[in-house]
């Protein structure tokens, strides 16, 4: 089970592959990468985003998710990595990766994770584009998702 | 107590931490920021938004959560990782 | 859009990056990799497990999955990798992986290919242990896990 | 046309495809599994389950569905890959 929070760029295929390594009773891998698209919400073509962050409480706050998600579905491991600072278009932002017996526990412990992290994870994404810097709006559908966890 | 800001709060509020003691009576997440908003223009603007969060020690605390005891408190807006 | 049915080995890794590389639009990307695990259903240790498979439906059925998941949700691209012949445990079976501009619609299509794939795509498991062999039988949980989707 | 089996269907049969002509009044799938149970102990075997599945022409077929026309018929076990 590991939590990273870095500005590093990370490669998901390498991360997903060191993570099962290690889990020889693994029927089932999920991975959910989340990638800086090239336009920014007003549709302007975005130069860059900048990912601000509480450190030491987002690497607290993924671990609390991560904690949860194997109280609720039986996982061999998981890893979450969060990147902050200067991202670029088609840079990655976030990986979550869940091994599980089976591959329904690995689909929804992902989704979990994913939804969670989206609306309590300390980060705040900037949009750089022509006309200057924008902080992002959060979205209703990112709490929407959250809410459906909560009805199980 | 340490004052944490974040995003667009802190850079209203001009500044990414300060340390601070909150007056008698101001025991509540709420109350501090009640507090705050009447220490000048930069933080009646940062805080004029219902929107805003808050963590006591690295942990989301509600308007009616307690202060005392706490040693970081954090303020900033809904979050947008992910 | 690409299907594959084949014996050689693959790395789901690689063959997700090379997936995204013409995707600069892709904001989230979800892989499911299903594992040769290192138990036969009766709990004894695993040699290998074979998979017999009908080819040419195979290829077929598994266009027509991810042709309905594409007329579901609005998928930038996908791919599906199953392979057929002797697989070792640790060794991949199956690769999936959806790429769209939003993480539900990768999840949800995901999930979909994976719940229709092992109800409906020509493979079949033969599991070689110390005792011999013996094929698998069909899981009334999958049935289940089908069944959503009718629901919806 | 042609009929393959599959599986623990191929194996009881005793052989993976075969041509074959169905004799009159034999128009559906259910009607084609009867005719092929008559055809020896190994068919019999091979088809006794009534779990088992076809396809007609690469497309799943249930037991109503009409061979007129068809090229090749396949018949193995419920599906377990993935």
């Amino acid at each position: 089970m590991a939590v990273r929070v870095q500005t590093e760029l990370f490669d998901a295929g390498r991360e997903t592959a060191d993570l099962g390594a290690g889990h020889v009773d693994a029927g089932a891998v999920v991975t959910f990468t989340g990638l800086c698209r090239p336009n920014a919400d007003s549709g302007a073509p975005l130069e860059a985003l900048t990912l601000e962050c509480y450190p030491e409480m987002a690497k607290e706050e993924l671990s609390r998710i991560e904690a949860e998600a194997r109280a609720r579905w039986p996982l061999l491991d998981a890893l979450i990595v969060h990147r902050h600072g200067r991202i670029r278009p088609g840079e990655p932002i976030v990986l979550v990766a869940t091994l599980s017996p089976h591959r329904a526990a690995a689909f929804a412990a992902a989704e979990f994770v994913m939804d969670y992290l989206k609306t309590s994870a300390p980060f705040w994404k900037r949009e750089e584009t022509a006309d200057g810097g924008a902080w992002v709006a959060a979205k209703a559908a990112d709490d929407d998702a959250l809410e459906r966890w909560s009805r199980r | 107590m340490k004052l944490l800001y974040f995003a667009w709060v802190r850079e209203r509020v001009g500044r990414a931490e300060e340390t601070a003691e909150a007056p008698a009576g101001v025991s509540t997440i709420g109350e501090l920021i009640a507090w705050l908003r009447s220490r000048g223009p930069e933080y009646e603007h940062a805080f004029e938004s219902d929107a805003i969060r808050a963590a006591i020690d690295r942990r989301h605390a509600k308007p009616d959560a307690k202060i005392a005891g706490a040693r970081e408190i954090a303020f900033f807006p809904p979050m947008t990782g992910g």
